[in-house]
């Protein structure tokens, strides 16, 4: 695992699936920042005749109310790189946090903090974040984030756990311990070093898995209430009816560019896991 | 007997070939413990292995492996095959792990024999005969292998190998993760091995030359990919004409201690690396002895009756 | 093997007793009062009027009583199977209405859940053996795996429901049909059922296909399967060894995703307006009928529990690390 | 693990979830809430027809509609003042007359006539031969007990005893209603909503429960018997001894009725547009392409708007708060919000712009045109910019948004419930209207239940509503609900701004004390309400919502609509509106082989 970098950024290149991933995920990141740019219409603003197929005009055609969806889709893309970000790092965060602590001190601290990481992994997340959304008379794309967040750490608490376990008990540990170095040192100095890529790829995943959450959060009618994203695009467009009325221009969009992003990411995992660990490596 | 002509095998990177063994051609008689010594990523591994067990990234280049007069298809997986377990077997260096955690031993053992054809039932009594000399109770084949100690499971792992009466044995770094006592008891065991004939010859593969010391016959050394030195144990103790066999052996603290860093401080440098080595003799840069000549092969002759050595020096 | 399943056992108690608790504070730390949402129904016209639907509504929903004694009586209640009554379809009890539903959930996520998760993990391990399929028809599982579960309920009822016109898109069985056991009620029964299921079935199939292979892929690098090798068995031996001890891990990632198939069940009865909990659950939400949303929330807790606890059993039978009591680290 | 034993099993699991599924009962819940049986009483519910219930209704003798049901039907008992199943009153409970808006007069339905006996007397004669679905005759004393029922309180109507003084049974089918404060117009709206209970049914069950038993099945007069229910819909059967059929020659078309609930518009039109659908009464978005585009939907007109109006959407305007309770405020609103857009955009002109006075088009004679031409507004955001300049709302901080003249900032938020999506639009509209002329107006969506305690409770700043503006016999309905009064604590009933002012609720009274007869009088009052409603602008009217109705023919032809030749009936489900001659068109109705 302890890769250099050159050695890295040469392994990196030559992987496909991490340059495919990559590749994708830029590609959506540049569309969701000029995206923006390359539409003159405001996401919510209606401003051409309705449902209108996709044209020269509107990109990917015009919403029942006459929406430009390209429009809408861009912004959207931007909030789900938020809920990812946001989200995705909570969650890691929290995981690290709660997982580290369990592994590196074992004990009855490990024995609690693994009980409330299985509680918590039990109670169904979405069930959760409905009764946390419902709650809240107003939502922004933030505070989904945050909520997401705080409750997608379980898993990535118990990997690392199991990481930190594994790590504590190899030599060198014991043997800084032994010299009496501090225990935060030798957890940011010892162990946190061993387990970047590892770190990488739980963050990898907590990303994809928050862009879902948000997704679905947003479709069922709990989501941000004051803006656009893509999972409220799929919601409008069930809403209004855009199956029977053959609109497909206006559910495609979305779901398309959360699934590329999402699978772009998982691709971009297992690439990072293959140049991470030689064993998988293409030869 | 085994016979081991010009055997070249690599590894093969991204980046291109790296030269793990090259060239190696020697002899195992029948009988023989033979060990096999270097420092570490010296191809003794490499070499145990593509005897038994080629496949990639190691890359067959050249060179015949012959037991018991007949070519072994070492290059090619499916027909080696038919050799591995009957004719060559192997003690892994991961003989802790090496079997399924999740079958009973007796099961597995049964459903092994079985897709080679065999009864398990007919193999059964030499089974239980064999678990008696090595001390193990026949409740161990009704258990899972997390029940076994690290002791436990080494000694199943060496009854399971040589229960077909293979004629070559590779026992890989067998003793490494073991404490001295149960080492002491491991080499016994190869050697009794040997004596009552369930197995022929026998290649150990370790660092450790101290315990090669106390049960092979000949120890061969390697050095970078190549081979430095075989003669008999005594011959090699005594004298040795390798210069890196003699800084080797008088790295060693004392014989019969326990020798625990992989790398042998005692000798400065380190070995080229070898995915493009330098030519001529490997050891020149770190070799106090090392003169002009040394920049050409050295070839691996046979300097007395059993004794064969690769230094310009030597011959 | 007491050991473990007792310390599960402990984990599932705590959660069941937390859960329920949560269950409780739900309709009294929401914002709004489901009483008057009630009241409001009825369109009292003086304040008098008003009070005595308000006690009339008070003892209809057993929040006459001191807090703590609320928590007791819920307890009581819950152990009685009395979740009480839905405000949305008042004057129901809502254990009946959940009733109602549970079928069509049994109906929808046992065969998508048990099927993608045979079919998946047979898939990957087939995947991972062959190259051709590795390199090509993988990419699908990793895109299938990315997919929200509505856009792809969406996709296949506008692909399969409109434009094709092959399958109904909404409900649990036609307008025309009063429920009864006939081949023509259950094929039509089927007829619904079969785009929720499929949309649910192949995200999942992605998702345990890619989980097989890769595991599949390190098992098959594994110090045991390598022993296997070098004594000669056969191909068809180790990957056997392979797939079974592979399965373990997807055990226990069965009983992980469970709350992420809840979700997805949920988008996706939306989409095909499939009687299940997920359907009812998002109509209590939207009309905060918070006494349903306890009895949706407590249910599916339950139903995941469940899974759960079967998931353990089974994981003891198949691992016999855990029946030995070395736990490690299982589920 | 054995892969087979598991496919069995899986299988297993399949097919006996399958079968638990259909043998899942329909639950008709026979039971009844039953406090305290004081007395030996006769219980609610009676069994339903007998004779084995069909598993599959013959398409062709089945009438598919929907509209009217956005949950699950829970309630059959149309003694509550709650939400009642659809066609419990109209095709099962039936009232004294039926009311057809589009002549303006009252059609005698249980009544055979009635007339007022003097100023403050009614008399009512009922048709003789009615019975009720159990068997027994429907006489003037269960007409009385109906009355008399209302007094409990919860109860639907109770409020007729406010200035009702009592009800007498003359005879057997004579009934004499005597007022103390006679409200000619309300009670011609009472004539044909009040539905009439069987006495024999209802005597028994404890007041308490009255306003909250779910009483099914209900026993009733009318042309359609309770079949079954469930989640998603509501099943009638034709009551093949129904009293029309006797007594006036009619017999509605469809044997069964099968009413589903509302899944989504997405659902509701694809059901449509398949022709497993006859009738939908849901706003469908797109249905002008539709009825162009050779789908085979029909509609009332063929051109927009395509619907009748049914009800008038107002923007309430909270003027118990800040700056709201400023005319020129509210009026600059009135100025700011482009209606035109809200229509062409929003909803494709299926609805029509309001009137100034927001009366429906059925109404119209009642417009005050010289007071509308002389206060009307329409969308001109220079004119509201302009008001709002005079009035003192300036940006004096510099945000791009005014301030209040006393120099406070002005935030405000327009509500209207999560999922209306056609007014989640217009409020988007409307929002953005007010702030081009410098308004900070922000949309918000709150849940149904949380908008509808905000409206009635007088949180709200400004809120879209058209609960109380529908379509009925008398525009004092109308007025009523704009100006309700007195103002309380929580205003369940209209008026949700609060807008007090006694004038005009003095003359909303008066509006109903004039008799249904006399045009001319009713103009007259309303002449002046209109003049202090455009004056001071309470509420805004801003379109009309139609009256939404689209059918196909695959089934059932002879549908109601403008077209020459065609019944004049309203083609709607909603509640209310069987008896506004929804219950004719059932009987016009033709199976199309």
């Amino acid at each position: 695992m302890g890769l250099k970098r050159s050695e890295f950024l040469f392994f990196a290149w030559r992987n496909r699936k991490l340059r495919i991933g990559v590749s994708i995920v830029i590609f959506f990141v540049i569309l969701a920042i000029v995206g923006p740019f390359l539409t003159k219409y405001p996401p919510n603003e209606y401003v051409e005749a309705a449902a209108f197929p996709p044209s020269k005009e509107h990109w990917f055609g015009t919403t029942i109310f006459g929406q430009d969806v390209f429009s809408q889709f861009v912004h959207g893309l931007k909030a789900t790189f938020v809920v990812g970000l946001i989200g995705g790092t909570i969650g890691t965060f929290l995981g690290i946090l709660i997982g580290f602590t369990a592994g590196y001190r074992g004990g009855m601290v490990d024995e609690v903090l693994n009980m409330v990481t299985n509680i918590v992994l039990i109670i169904p997340t979405l069930a959760v974040l409905i009764i946390i959304a419902a709650y809240l008379t107003v939502r922004g794309i933030l505070t989904e984030s945050v909520l997401i967040g705080l409750t997608a750490w379980p898993w990535a608490a118990r990997a690392i756990r199991a990481q930190t376990f594994s790590l504590r008990v190899r030599d060198y540990v014991d043997l800084a311990r032994m010299s009496g170095v501090g225990s935060m040192k030798i957890i940011f100095g010892e162990i946190a070093p061993n387990m970047m890529s590892y770190l990488l790829l739980v963050y990898i995943l907590q990303f994809g898995g928050a862009v879902l959450n948000a997704a679905a959060l947003d479709f069922i009618g709990l989501g941000p209430t004051n803006t656009i994203s893509l999972g409220l695009m799929m919601n409008y467009a069930l809403l209004w009816a855009a199956l029977p009325l053959g609109i497909w221009w206006w559910f495609v969009p979305p779901g398309l560019a959360i699934t590329a992003i999402v699978g772009a990411l998982y691709v971009t995992n297992v690439g990072l896991d293959e140049v991470f660990n030689p064993k998988l490596r293409e030869m | 007997m085994l016979q081991v002509e010009n055997l070249t095998v690599y590894y093969k990177t991204l980046r291109g070939y790296v030269r793990a063994l090259e060239r190696a051609t020697f002899t195992v008689a029948d009988g023989e413990i033979m060990g096999l010594a270097g420092e570490s990523g010296c191809g003794k591994t490499t070499l145990g292995h593509s005897i038994i067990y080629l496949r990639p990234p190691m890359n067959y280049i050249e060179g015949r492996v012959v037991l018991d007069g007949q070519e072994l298809p070492i290059w090619d997986m499916e027909r080696m095959r038919e050799f591995r377990y009957r004719h060559v077997s192997l003690i892994p260096q991961y003989a802790m792990n090496a079997l399924n955690p999740t079958r009973k031993i007796g099961k597995m053992i049964a459903e092994l024999l079985e897709s080679r054809e065999m009864n398990y039932d007919e193999i059964l009594p030499e089974l239980k005969r064999r678990l008696d000399l090595v001390q193990l109770s026949h409740d161990v084949l009704k258990m899972y292998p997390i029940e076994l100690s690290g002791g436990m499971k080494q000694r199943t792992v060496m009854v399971v190998s040589t229960l077909l009466n293979p004629s070559l044995l590779i026992a890989d770094e067998i003793t490494s993760a073991l404490d001295v006592s149960t080492q002491k008891a491991v080499c016994e065991m190869l050697v009794e091995f040997r004596d009552r004939g369930f197995v022929k010859s026998t290649i150990i593969i370790t660092h450790d030359i101290s315990i090669l010391y106390q049960i092979a016959d000949s120890i061969l050394v390697m050095y970078a990919g190549q081979l430095s030195e075989k003669a008999p144990t005594e011959t090699i103790f005594r004298d040795a004409r390798h210069p890196y066999t003699q800084m080797l052996i008088g790295s060693l603290p004392k014989v019969g201690v326990r020798y625990q860093e992989e790398r042998l401080r005692g000798i400065p440098g380190s070995p080229p690396q070898l995915l493009d080595p330098p030519p001529g003799c490997r050891f020149r840069d770190r070799c106090p002895v090392a003169f002009d000549r040394c920049v050409e092969v050295p070839p691996f002759l046979e300097i007395s009756p059993g004794h064969f050595v690769a230094c310009w020096r030597a011959y | 093997m007491s050991r473990y399943l007792g310390r599960k056992l402990l984990i599932y108690l705590l959660t069941f007793f937390l859960a329920v608790t949560i269950d409780w504070l739900i309709p009294r730390l929401m914002p709004g009062d489901p009483i008057n949402v009630m009241i409001s129904r009825l369109g009292p016209r003086n304040p008098q009027e008003v009070q005595l639907l308000r006690e009339y509504y008070l003892k209809i929903f057993a929040l006459d009583v001191p807090m703590w004694q609320q928590y007791i009586n819920f307890w009581k209640s819950v152990f009685r199977g009395d979740l009480g009554r839905s405000t949305l379809f008042f004057p129901r009890p809502v254990l009946d209405i959940i009733k109602a539903s549970v079928p069509y959930d049994i109906l929808l996520l046992l065969p998508a859940i048990l099927l993608s998760w045979f079919a998946g993990n047979n898939f990957g391990a087939l995947a991972a053996r062959r190259r051709w399929l590795d390199n090509t028809v993988l990419p699908l599982g990793y895109i299938l795996t990315a997919t929200p579960y509505m856009w792809l309920a969406l996709l296949l009822a506008w692909a399969l429901g409109i434009v094709a016109g092959i399958f109904p898109i909404a409900g649990a069985y036609s307008f025309d049909l009063r429920p009864h056991l006939s081949w023509r009620f259950i094929q039509d029964l089927l007829l619904h059922w079969f785009l929720p299921f499929l949309s649910l079935f192949m995200v999942m199939f992605g998702g345990w296909a890619i989980g097989m292979r890769n595991m599949i892929i390190y098992e098959l690098e594994a110090d045991y399967s390598r022993y296997l090798e070098a004594l000669g068995a056969p191909q068809g031996l180790i990957r056997r060894y392979a797939f079974r001890n592979a399965l373990l891990p997807q055990i226990t990632g069965l009983a992980l995703q469970l709350g992420t198939i809840v979700a997805g069940a949920v988008a996706t009865e939306v989409v095909f307006a499939y009687p299940g909990i997920g359907n009812l659950i998002v109509q209590a939400i939207q009309n905060q009928d918070y006494f349903l949303i306890q009895g949706c929330f407590l249910f599916i807790i339950l139903g995941v529990l469940l899974a759960n606890l079967l998931i353990d059993i089974a994981y003891v039978i198949v691992d016999p690390r855990t029946r030995l009591g070395m736990t490690g680290e299982a589920a | 693990m054995s892969r087979k034993l598991t496919f069995v099993i899986l299988s297993a699991l399949v097919v006996g979830s399958l079968l638990l599924t259909a043998c899942q009962p329909q639950t008709v819940t026979v039971t009844v809430v039953q406090t305290v049986p004081v007395k030996e009483t006769v219980p609610v519910v009676i069994t339903p027809t007998p004779g084995p219930s069909p598993v599959v209704y013959p398409r062709n003798e089945t009438l598919y509609t929907s509209g009217k049901q956005w949950g699950p039907p829970t309630s059959w008992n149309p003694l509550t003042g709650g939400d009642i199943a659809m066609g419990v009153v109209g095709l099962c409970h039936e009232t004294l007359f039926i009311y057809d808006p589009l002549k303006n007069e009252f059609i005698p339905w249980l009544a055979e006539s009635g007339k007022w006996v003097s100023d403050n007397v009614y008399e009512v004669k009922i048709r003789q031969g009615i019975q009720w679905q159990d068997g027994q005759p429907l006489t003037a004393k269960d007409v009385v007990f109906s009355f008399e029922v209302r007094k409990i309180t919860g109860a639907s109507f109770s409020y007729i005893w406010d200035w009702l003084e009592k009800v007498e049974a003359v005879d057997d089918y004579t009934v004499r209603f005597t007022f103390k404060d006679p409200r000619y117009q309300e009670w011609g709206y009472v004539l044909y909503s009040l539905a009439i209970v069987a006495q024999h049914v209802w005597e028994g069950v404890p007041e308490a429960d009255v306003p909250t038993t779910p009483g099914v099945p209900p026993t009733c007069s009318g042309a359609y018997v309770y079949e079954t229910h469930s989640e998603d819909r509501m099943v009638w059967k034709r009551n093949e001894n129904w009293w029309g059929t006797k007594l006036l020659g009619l017999s509605v078309g469809p044997k069964y009725i099968v009413d589903i609930v509302n899944p989504s518009n997405n659902v509701a039109l694809g059901l449509f547009l398949k022709g497993e659908m006859d009738l939908s009464n849901n706003f469908l978005p797109g249905i002008a392409t539709l009825v162009e585009g050779g789908y085979g939907v029909k509609t009332w007109y063929d051109d927009p708007p395509y619907m009748l109006s049914a009800n008038t959407a107002f923007l309430f305007m909270n003027t118990k708060k800040k700056p709201m309770d400023d005319p020129a405020f509210r009026k600059a609103m009135a100025y700011a919000i482009n209606v035109d857009e809200i229509v062409t955009k929003v909803y494709g002109n299926i609805v029509q712009k309001a009137n100034p006075t927001g009366l429906l088009p059925v109404w119209e004679q009642y417009v005050d045109q010289a007071v509308v031409d002389e206060l009307g507004f329409s969308y001109n955001p220079d004119q509201a910019k302009r008001i709002l300049d005079q009035a003192g709302y300036k940006d004096v901080d510099g945000d791009g948004f005014r301030e209040a003249p006393d120099g406070s900032k002005i935030e405000l938020k327009v509500i209207v419930p999560f999922g209306w999506t056609d007014w989640m639009e217009s409020i988007k509209v409307i929002a953005n209207g007010a702030q081009a002329v410098g308004i900070n107006l922000q949309p918000d969506f709150p849940d149904f239940p949380s908008y509808w305690e905000m409206v009635p409770g007088g949180t709200f700043d400004m809120a879209i509503n058209n609960f109380g503006s529908n379509l009925s016999s008398t525009p004092w309905t109308f007025y009523n609900w704009v100006f309700y009064h007195p103002i309380q604590d929580t205003m369940f009933s209209g008026n949700f701004g609060r807008y007090e002012n006694e004038e005009v609720f003095g003359l909303v009274d008066q509006l109903d004390r004039v008799p249904v007869e006399d045009i001319e009088g009713m103009k007259a009052v309303m002449s002046q309400i209109q003049r202090i409603q455009l004056t001071e602008m309470p509420a805004i009217p801003l379109w009309y919502n139609g009256l939404w109705a689209q059918w196909n023919e695959t089934y059932w032809t002879n549908w109601p609509s403008a077209a020459e030749g065609a019944p004049k009936y309203l083609p709607c489900t909603w509640n209310g509106y069987f008896n506004m001659t929804a219950i004719l068109m059932l009987t016009e109705l033709k199976p199309a082989q």
